[in-house]
């Protein structure tokens, strides 16, 4: 989707704010009360068959003015709620009135019990999920081989950004297969190899300053030809 | 049961946008009540998760592996070759980190982190990210202007070194090893842990300085 | 500049609201009382040295979410803002207390004498402005050629859209020597010979469901190479 | 003198974003106070453009040289060939009809015109734009998914016609010339054009009709 997430290389978004505080040397990681709730219900939501894909293209969705203008994680919260009614756990009607119309509980078993903060500890170790998959397919390419990647992205959940699109680039290294986001964006769990591939910024932006500092970006194998 | 039905969702958040409260933190309430009146959530549980992010969870691992890997050669060397593997000797490995690549500074060689697309980030090793590394400023521009980004950040980096900007398209996860400040010989892991500050290990901080050193 | 300007093609702004009544039915040409001052403002201002161009620039470098999310004539009123700043006629301290500083009239003349609105019929057909201009060299491009556009821009005012770069199109028309915009935009008048060029969508979006569609842009020499 | 400083004003435009107030009618009354208190503006000269644009200029001029140009073949071939001269003839060149172009539809072809980077328009025979031509919901999709457009606006384009999407990215402007309605040939130029609307010159109206059939 050439969608407003996709900012790499964008330009007009003005100064960073390099003056930002280092939440963590002030004993905190929040900088409102409500941004750590939303972390808090990213984590132990029980959200059963989404994808971590279909997840991110549900917050692409979301209007470029909304996207752009609104906190971070407040695009989460909105994110969360979308998912939660394309999945049938919340009904439009129940977030506009705030409160559930029914005692139906999707899930079979009585709610979750309370995790402490060490059980929370716990289950973090638990969510070092990995993507990767033994497949049949040899991996196409192997390292130093020159790539051009595809010129066009799709109406869907993609990452092959705007920017490193139709540019050509070398195999820095094999990753094994992973988890293919397009059709992992549609439910749909297949696996591609997965490359890092590097590129020399004068082949992505040649006014750039310095034209053989690199970028590297990692790649499915269906998003690159040989070159 | 899931649709993964795009059109329906961007309408959704026309009606989202339309009817949900303006305010984030009602926002949120709103989304934490449906949840808990759904059975789908427990409370205590989101306090438990943010006491775990805000007191254990967070850039003081990082700090740790750093320091570990710049006095223990043995353990930069598995971190480098499988990073997954060495942090959870420290019971650090969790999530977004399961494929964790651990990028190494050099006297020749800068590492700059990014993810254009979103904005990933090893939470089990740096916990929640700075709210710059979240924004559109960051993410356009470290790809196309590096050494600028890095220049805004009080970096200069010379024309002989040369930057290798990571943009996070994929499920692996980028730390950057910096290089161990000088005349530090004498300090032991926890002392030298403190000097690894957290910009240092997404590469948009460089020179590490001793604790007595005033930075120029 | 790969600005948040340059839509075409780009995902996610949603419905066009096709049920907008039309105005000029009704005997009226603006929603707003604001909005026909700010036309009449752009309609009778004198801002010798400014370029169509340059003026362009300097809506394209408003921040993205005011870009997206402010009114069109809004966006204007803080363009004219901006060039007037530019231009040496508004400093930032007046343009913030709503008030002028100085007697100091930048014009040597007296304030302009009112109009009527016969004054302004005559004087909008004055202002049927040409950019061409007959220049030595020839065209290097025929009707039929087979075109591809660059694959890049720059961070300057340019219009070759992203969704047309690195795109094989067909010169349809020759259109003589324009201003080119890339140069204006900076002060410098030059012209280069414009050509009318046709894609077929399936060239400029594979996805697309009419594939021998057609998109005209018309472009500037510079921005084509022999395909 | 203008300086062309495209960085200065990206910062200027920062700080109008925060000091103008955010309501735009006031935005606009800041600018006409200064414009008349440093004598760049008469505003009596600014109410005579608003009454030239609501009463005189504006689409039924187009309407005009499309009911014209169904009437007097060879004033249609002056304006497919030359239609700044043609407009002329009528007095209606202009502003931003300096390099104008008509393009006409036929049984087998429809244009659509968009300026997907800015809103470029032919003021001086269409007046002010609607509002969802200047819009981002247009622009972006007019070039990419035509017939999904044109079916938002109630047109539905059979696959065998053509569409052309004809985006002013230079100071060419276009005109579309509509296909005359059947069972006209009875009427007068005065009562073609009141026949002819605004968005069948833009590209996303096609079919026109008689006033006392109704639309389908």
């Amino acid at each position: 989707m050439d969608g407003i997430h996709d900012v790499g290389g964008k330009q007009g978004y003005g100064a960073i704010d390099v003056d930002e505080v280092d939440l963590y040397k002030t004993g905190k990681a929040f900088h409102h009360d409500w941004e750590a709730r939303e972390w808090g219900i990213s984590r132990c939501a029980r959200t059963p068959d989404i994808t971590i894909d279909w997840w991110r293209h549900c917050r692409e969705l979301i209007a470029p003015v909304d996207y752009l203008s609104r906190p971070y994680f407040d695009t989460w919260a909105q994110t969360d709620f979308a998912t939660y009614i394309d999945g049938g756990f919340f009904t439009l009607d129940e977030v506009c009135s705030g409160h559930s119309n029914s005692d139906n509980n999707p899930f079979d078993e009585v709610p979750p019990k309370p995790m402490s903060k060490a059980d929370a500890v716990i289950a973090d170790s638990q969510k070092a999920f990995r993507f990767d998959a033994v497949i049949n397919d040899q991996p196409i390419f192997t390292i130093g081989d020159r790539v051009i990647t595809n010129k066009h992205g799709h109406s869907g959940h993609t990452r092959l950004p705007q920017y490193a699109r139709n540019c050509i680039g070398k195999i820095h290294a094999l990753n094994g297969a992973h988890v293919f986001p397009d059709l992992s964006a549609q439910g749909k769990q297949t696996h591609q190899h997965l490359y890092s591939v590097v590129f020399e910024t004068g082949e992505l932006w040649p006014d750039t300053a310095n034209k053989h500092d690199k970028v590297f970006l990692d790649l499915w194998e269906s998003y690159l030809c040989a070159k | 049961m899931v649709e993964f039905n795009a059109k329906k969702v961007a309408e959704v958040h026309q009606h989202l946008h339309s009817h949900l409260p303006s305010d984030s933190a009602l926002r949120v309430k709103a989304l934490e009540t449906l949840l808990v009146e759904k059975g789908l959530i427990n409370p205590e549980s989101i306090d438990a998760w943010i006491e775990a992010y805000t007191e254990d969870i967070g850039p003081k691992r990082g700090a740790h592996i750093v320091a570990k890997a710049w006095c223990d050669p043995d353990f930069k060397q598995r971190l480098v070759q499988d990073a997954p593997s060495a942090i959870d000797e420290l019971d650090y490995l969790g999530n977004a980190t399961g494929h964790l690549k651990v990028i190494e500074n050099t006297a020749s060689v800068h590492n700059l982190v990014v993810c254009t697309l979103c904005s990933c980030y090893p939470f089990s090793i740096l916990g929640i990210a700075p709210a710059w590394y979240k924004a559109e400023a960051y993410r356009s521009r470290a790809v196309r202007d590096p050494r600028g980004v890095l220049a805004e950040f009080g970096v200069q980096i010379s024309d002989d070194i040369e930057v290798r900007v990571w943009d996070s398209t994929a499920e692996l996860r980028y730390l950057v090893l910096p290089q161990r400040p000088s005349d530090t010989e004498a300090l032991g892991e926890d002392e030298l842990a403190s000097l690894v500050t957290r910009n240092s290990m997404i590469g948009t901080d460089r020179e590490l300085v001793k604790k007595d050193e005033v930075k120029v």
